[in-house]
């Protein structure tokens, strides 16, 4: 990237990617913007590491006896897929890269308050990840990404210590950048930027921070005791010496519910951003949205043993955790709501990040309506473990979460390196990604409730029918994926020149030009209106 | 312009993303706070796998907590105490600009940290390996296997010896991360003297002496559970 | 800027008082009480212990409500996990266990 | 072809419809908000597209009488859907009394069962259609779950506890089971078959092929080779007459009941609740019995009966 030359248009003025040049000038640098694009690669890479391990997968599945590989790895597979995904693009994607990026540049400041943290963060994703892809090099971990044990602890013949080090590591990395985001988005708002004059970005970032200080550290203790169990035996989840293997799964879900948040609540907090600039409106319902994220953040701390109803926890542990799954629905719901309010009236326009968004939307509507049958008691007994379980959450994290992170990057590209890219190419891979989408998860609803459990390398031939189309779907999805790969790369160098403001959109990182000058903005901002005024938009064009 | 920054580091304490001084010391300390919010959820996560055991198995987890020794856990809980003390008035000192004081006092509080480790290590965990009670094959060749005396009082206790080994582990576990902590704040402490003595903290600016202090408070905390969580199940004699 | 400073006689109180109730404790732990209360009064007088050092050691008396805020929030997720983990632990028993098992062994009917 | 592409699983339990009226709703009630977002969606898409560059739209800011609407119909919704699964679960989760009892052991990586009356089977499970069935599940090694989609049940299988689920099939016919619950290499091998049988059948089956012990007369075998009965005959221990089910008082003044889990403990980990009355002799049987061994002297002592009497 540092090699790249630049046009003579946007070499006129010093931004953060022509200050300095050279490997060096970007592993050591503490600038929020750069960590953000270290990240970017670091995680798009890990993208396609986890996507190849999914297409695998879906090969696989298209024979009822499995058609490519032993039972063993397909194991492997699924495994490396569901860590590499969760725990190393998803949770890190809108955070530590849009996150990184925008977080200061929108509070009108010139970096994080802890600017070298926020570099470690960087490189303990790196090493977590470089020890999860060497316990993947050396033979691979077969316990599932849920490491159950007492599978993962006595059974397993497999590397779990490994990729347990490498995600508890990357569990540090989580918990710097939340512990970063709180600190500036309380103490490093600009003059005038009150809280309820904060874009929602930030009140979703917020409470993703809010889970990430607070929920990581036990998945990370818990982690290390899984791994002492394995190599000193301890019996801690051992039910042979008393251990209860119950306790792990309690201890891994009260991260691992949150966690779920983390990975969506940026993505919502893209969602007002993209669904304001795209209508000219000024968001409905303003205050709603803010504090349902907030609710989300504290209810989704108490809803983990819904993952757990047919484990053998307690029936009224059971009755408790579905009454409150219920109600973390409930702010979601708002949230969709007032979006879909927000477009009543607007000018919308079909810019290839609101073509996501739109498909947001929806998506996460299906996913999320699909939670609430997972979360009934009755229900849940029959789908735990099927196919229905996979759909639900593919739903809200593919169609969800990653659209919109790609709604975002399509958003910012121009902010983060000047140009825009091929417009028709972005609309067409939207739709592309859309319709693979569908055709790859909508029929493991089916599968779920006809009764085909998750895992399965070998499966009953009466359900293949639905697995091909499956596969056929994933097909077409991994060629959506491929397309925005290319044409932002070539935009980088070939794309038209952006401006500071191409959508004529709000919020003060459209103030400044693009890229952004290393400090951010050439004098700090003083705010003097509220987020989106989308009014006022006329008069500056 | 990187290097303007490099050297208006040094120069100046005023780190560039932030407006003033106030505002830095403002971020710094909530900071810390933030931190050790997460330390308790750190702990916590053996906070409840301990106070699971210790429900289903009270019986053995009482008998374990016999085999320790109260009056080393209660020493070192007023040592760790009197550690606090002198930390306060480190930060005191730092408040209100007393070079020499602050050094002093940072002195003694790395000194009492250290007799807190001396103490656990040399009359505790050395105990602990003679008498083969380390839990399951924490050291090779080494598993747990109370004998003679040790033995026999468990079983009087009528006490399951795997749940005996699940107390001991949760009794390294913990003391062994607040031992961690006590290093990693001991270190902490070794640098802030050294600073102190050149003189680099001022009434403006002792953010690393308040926050280190913090961390030291928070590991004392730890302690103030510890002892009656781990030293006196069931009641002592 | 200095913060508050607070005054060293506060500092030598809270250390006596602190000194106390771990013997305190100590003494308690000899007292035969019946069976949960030993626990309770060991946990009230940890938790009185640590909130001095929080107070006044650590200055949340003087601090900021934001300070405070965190210092809650750090021990009211410590109880949510607690608590919502217990309520599993605790309620497993209630299941009403089947006892109407009258298979002899003669085989049905 | 389509009959390679069914839409719902066999109904074969009584619970399966009323699951399945359940499900109906839920997912009516999804269809009809997928259908009314993304419809909306569309419509305000195309309705409100964006006509000129410098279009201003209306500024509209919120409205708190909508915020209520959708907080509410869709909490209403939830409260019904809540009730209603729980319900549901609450009344399946208890088995009817005189329920035939299968023991369920499941080990890396195929299924053994045992049918109080004797016949083992190895995944494979024969039922009589119309009486309801008890299965008692745990694992020698690792979780597992035993899922039978045709009649909507499943549960993990998890080592050192007791689980159970019961059933009632309504039709005779062969339908699938599955192990749910990750469980290594093979896991998607460790499936099998049910058979519901006609009663008529079933009691043929029974009492044909090889014959075996019942499983309450293998572990009265076990009681006298693993010489219990030089205590528990004698009086230096508790009779097993009568004692199931039935709570008992504990030296630390607790009182449990003697259930399945009870047992199992008082074997493997004697010394961990000691009768009142009694000394803490017996030594432990852990590594000496296997859990099919375990549930054998568990239906010995069930069957026992809970009238104290001489056996
Ligand atoms: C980003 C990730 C994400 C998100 C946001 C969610 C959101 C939700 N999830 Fe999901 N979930 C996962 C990721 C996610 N989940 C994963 C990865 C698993 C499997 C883990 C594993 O086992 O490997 C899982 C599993 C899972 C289970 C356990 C299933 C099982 O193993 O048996 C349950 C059970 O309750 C559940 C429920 C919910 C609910 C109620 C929501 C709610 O928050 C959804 C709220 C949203 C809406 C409701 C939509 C918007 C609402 C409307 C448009 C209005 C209509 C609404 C009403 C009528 C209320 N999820
Ligand atoms: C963020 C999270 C995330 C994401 C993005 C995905 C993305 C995808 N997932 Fe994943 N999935 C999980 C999280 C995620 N998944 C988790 C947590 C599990 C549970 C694991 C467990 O059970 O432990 C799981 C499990 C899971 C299963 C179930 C396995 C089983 O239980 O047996 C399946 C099966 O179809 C699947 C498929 C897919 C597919 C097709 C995609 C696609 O969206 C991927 C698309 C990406 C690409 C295709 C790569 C890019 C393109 C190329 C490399 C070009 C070459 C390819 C072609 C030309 C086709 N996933
Ligand atoms: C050395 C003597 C001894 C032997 C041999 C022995 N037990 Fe026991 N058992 C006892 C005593 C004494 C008690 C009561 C005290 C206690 O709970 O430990 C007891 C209690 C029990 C209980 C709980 C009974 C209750 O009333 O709650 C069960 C069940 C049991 N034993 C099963 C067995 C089985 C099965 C075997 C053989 C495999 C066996 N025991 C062998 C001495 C013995
Ligand atoms: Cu057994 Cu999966
Ligand atoms: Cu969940």
């Amino acid at each position: 990237m540092s090699t790249t030359t630049l046009e003579p248009s946007i070499e006129t003025h010093v931004h953060y990617l022509n200050v300095s040049y050279g490997i060096k000038s970007w592993l050591l640098t503490t600038d929020h913007k750069r960590i953000g694009l270290l990240y970017l690669a670091s995680i798009t890479l890990m993208f396609f590491v986890g996507g190849s391990a999914a297409v695998l997968m879906r090969l696989h599945l298209i024979e009822p006896q499995g058609g490519l590989v032993e039972p063993e790895t397909y194991n492997k597979l699924f495994t490396m897929h569901g860590i590499i995904m969760v725990f190393f693009f998803l949770i890190p994607s809108i955070p530590a890269t849009l996150g990184n990026f925008l977080v200061p540049m929108m509070l009108g400041a010139r970096d994080l308050a802890f600017p070298r943290l926020n570099l470690m963060s960087w490189y303990l994703y790196m090493i977590g990840a470089i020890f999860t892809l060497s316990a993947i090099a050396a033979g691979g971990v077969d316990t599932g990404w849920t490491l159950y044990p007492p599978y993962s602890s006595a059974y397993s013949h497999t590397h779990v210590i490994m990729a347990a080090l490498g995600i508890f590591i990357a569990g540090f990395s989580s918990i710097l950048t939340g512990f970063n985001f709180i600190v500036t988005i309380h103490k490093m708002r600009a003059p005038g930027l009150t809280w309820f004059r904060l874009p929602l970005f930030i009140w979703a970032h917020y409470a993703t921070s809010v889970i990430q200080i607070l929920g990581t550290p036990v998945v990370a203790v818990t982690i290390a005791l899984l791994a002492l169990e394995r190599l000193f035996h301890i019996g801690l989840f051992d039910p042979n010496v008393g251990g209860d293997p119950i306790l792990f799964q309690h201890l891994f879900w009260f991260y691992s519910h949150p966690a779920v948040y983390i990975m969506i609540l940026p993505g919502m907090g893209v969602m007002s951003e993209l669904i304001t600039c795209f209508s000219r409106k000024r968001v409905f319902g303003y205050s709603f949205i803010a504090f349902s994220s907030v609710a989300i953040a504290v209810l989704s701390f108490l809803v983990w043993g819904h993952h757990m109803f047919v484990t053998g926890q307690s029936v009224y542990a059971g009755l408790v955790f579905s009454a409150l799954s219920f109600m973390v629905a409930i702010p979601s719901a708002i949230k969709v709501f007032n979006w879909m309010a927000t477009l009543y009236k607007g000018s919308i326009s079909y810019d290839a990040p609101m073509l996501y968004a739109l498909g947001f939307v929806g998506l996460f509507t299906m996913g999320g309506v699909t939670g609430l049958f997972l979360s009934s008691l009755a229900v849940d007994v029959h789908v735990h473990d099927t196919y229905f379980v996979i759909a639900h959450f593919h739903y809200i994290m593919v169609g969800g979460a990653v659209m919109a992170y790609l709604g975002g990057i399509h958003f910012w590209w121009p902010k983060i390196t000047g140009r825009m890219y091929p417009d028709g190419w972005a609309r067409f891979a939207a739709l592309v990604i859309f319709v693979g989408f569908n055709l790859t998860f909508f029929p493991q609803y089916m599968l779920g409730y006809l009764g085909m459990p998750r895992r399965y390398a070998v499966y009953p031939a009466e359900f293949q029918v639905l697995n091909v189309m499956s596969s056929a779907g994933a097909s077409i999805l991994g060629i959506g994926y491929l397309i925005p790969l290319i044409y932002l790369t070539w935009s980088m160098r070939y794309g038209k020149v952006a401006g500071p403001n191409p959508w004529k959109a709000k919020g003060l990182e459209w103030t400044t030009p693009s890229p952004p000058p290393t400090e951010n903005f050439e004098e700090t901002p003083v705010v003097t209106e509220e987020a989106y005024n989308y009014s006022a938009v006329g008069e500056e064009a | 312009m990187a290097e303007h920054q490099a050297q208006s580091a040094v120069m100046d304490p005023l780190a560039h993303q932030f407006d003033d001084l106030q505002q830095q010391h403002e971020a710094s300390n909530f900071g810390m706070w933030i931190f050790l919010a997460t330390e308790v959820m750190f702990f916590g996560g053996m906070f409840a796998g301990y106070t699971i055991y210790r429900h289903e198995y009270f019986t053995a987890f009482a008998a374990g907590s016999h085999l320790l020794n109260w009056k080393f856990g209660a020493t070192n809980t007023a040592v760790l105490i009197c550690s606090s003390l002198t930390m306060a008035l480190a930060v005191h000192a730092a408040q209100t600009g007393k070079r020499k004081a602050l050094v002093t006092f940072l002195i003694l509080t790395i000194l009492l940290g250290m007799a807190f480790l001396g103490i656990k290590f040399t009359f505790e965990w050395s105990r602990d390996w003679n008498e083969n009670l380390i839990p399951g094959e924490l050291i090779a060749g080494h598993p747990f296997a109370p004998q003679g005396e040790i033995l026999k009082q468990l079983q009087e206790a009528h006490a399951g010896l795997p749940q005996v080994e699940l107390f001991m582990f949760f009794y390294f576990a913990l003391t062994g991360f607040h031992a961690l902590h006590m290093v990693v704040g001991i270190g902490l402490l070794t640098v802030l003297t050294v600073m102190a003595w050149q003189g680099r903290f001022s009434p403006e600016r002792f953010n690393p002496v308040e926050g280190s202090g913090l961390y030291w408070h928070f590991v004392d905390i730890v302690w103030i559970f510890l002892f009656p969580l781990l030293y006196l199940i069931g009641g002592i004699s | 800027m200095a913060g508050h400073v607070v005054p060293q006689k506060v500092y030598f109180v809270i250390f006596a008082l602190l000194i106390g109730l771990t013997g305190l404790t100590t003494w308690v732990a000899t007292l035969d009480m019946p069976s949960p209360w030993n626990t309770v009064v060991a946990l009230a007088i940890a938790i009185f212990k640590a909130s001095l050092v929080i107070l006044f050691f650590m200055h949340v008396k003087y601090s900021s409500n934001l300070t405070r805020a965190a210092v809650v929030a750090g021990f009211f997720w410590l109880a949510i996990l607690l608590v919502f983990t217990l309520s599993d632990i605790l309620t497993r028993q209630w299941i009403p266990q089947s006892t109407g098992w009258t298979t002899t062994i003669e085989s049905p009917h | 072809m389509w009959s390679g592409f069914p839409l719902r699983p066999d109904q074969a339990s009584t619970i399966a419809e009323g699951f399945d009226h359940l499900f109906y709703f839920e997912t009516a009630v999804a269809i009809f908000f997928a259908t009314f977002i993304f419809g909306t969606i569309f419509y305000f898409a195309i309705k409100y597209r964006r006509r000129s560059d410098d279009e201003r739209p209306p500024e509209i800011e919120g409205s708190l009488a909508l915020e209520l609407t959708w907080t509410l119909i869709p909490s209403a919704l939830c409260a019904i859907m809540f009730f209603w699964a729980s319900s549901l679960y609450f009344t399946n989760s208890r088995p009817p009394t005189r329920a035939l009892e299968v023991f369920v052991i499941g080990k890396q990586w195929m299924w053994h069962l045992q049918h109080a009356e004797g016949p083992r089977e190895i995944n494979e499970l024969h039922v009589p259609v119309g009486r309801p069935v008890k299965l008692t599940m745990t694992s020698e090694d690792v979780i597992h779950d035993f899922f039978i989609p045709a009649f909507r049940v499943k549960h993990d299988v998890v080592p050192g506890q007791y689980h159970s689920i019961w059933f009632e099939a309504t039709k005779t016919g062969k339908y699938h089971f599955f192990c749910a619950q990750y469980c290594g290499a093979q896991h998607s091998g460790m499936i099998g078959w049910v058979y519901v049988m006609s009663e008529v059948d079933y009691e043929q089956w029974l009492t044909g092929g090889a014959k075996n012990e019942s499983m309450a007369a293998s572990g009265a075998d076990l009681y006298q080779k693993l010489a219990c009965i030089t205590c528990h005959g004698t009086g230096r221990a508790p009779a097993f007459n009568g004692i199931y089910g039935k709570p008992v008082k504990l030296t630390d003044g607790q009182t449990v009941t003697a259930d399945d889990a009870y047992i199992r403990e008082s074997i493997l980990n004697p010394s961990a609740k000691i009768v009142e009355g009694y000394t803490p002799i017996m030594p432990t049987f852990k590594g000496q019995v296997s859990e099919e061994e375990l549930l054998q002297l568990i239906a010995f002592i069930k069957s026992l009966g809970t009238e104290p009497q001489k056996p």
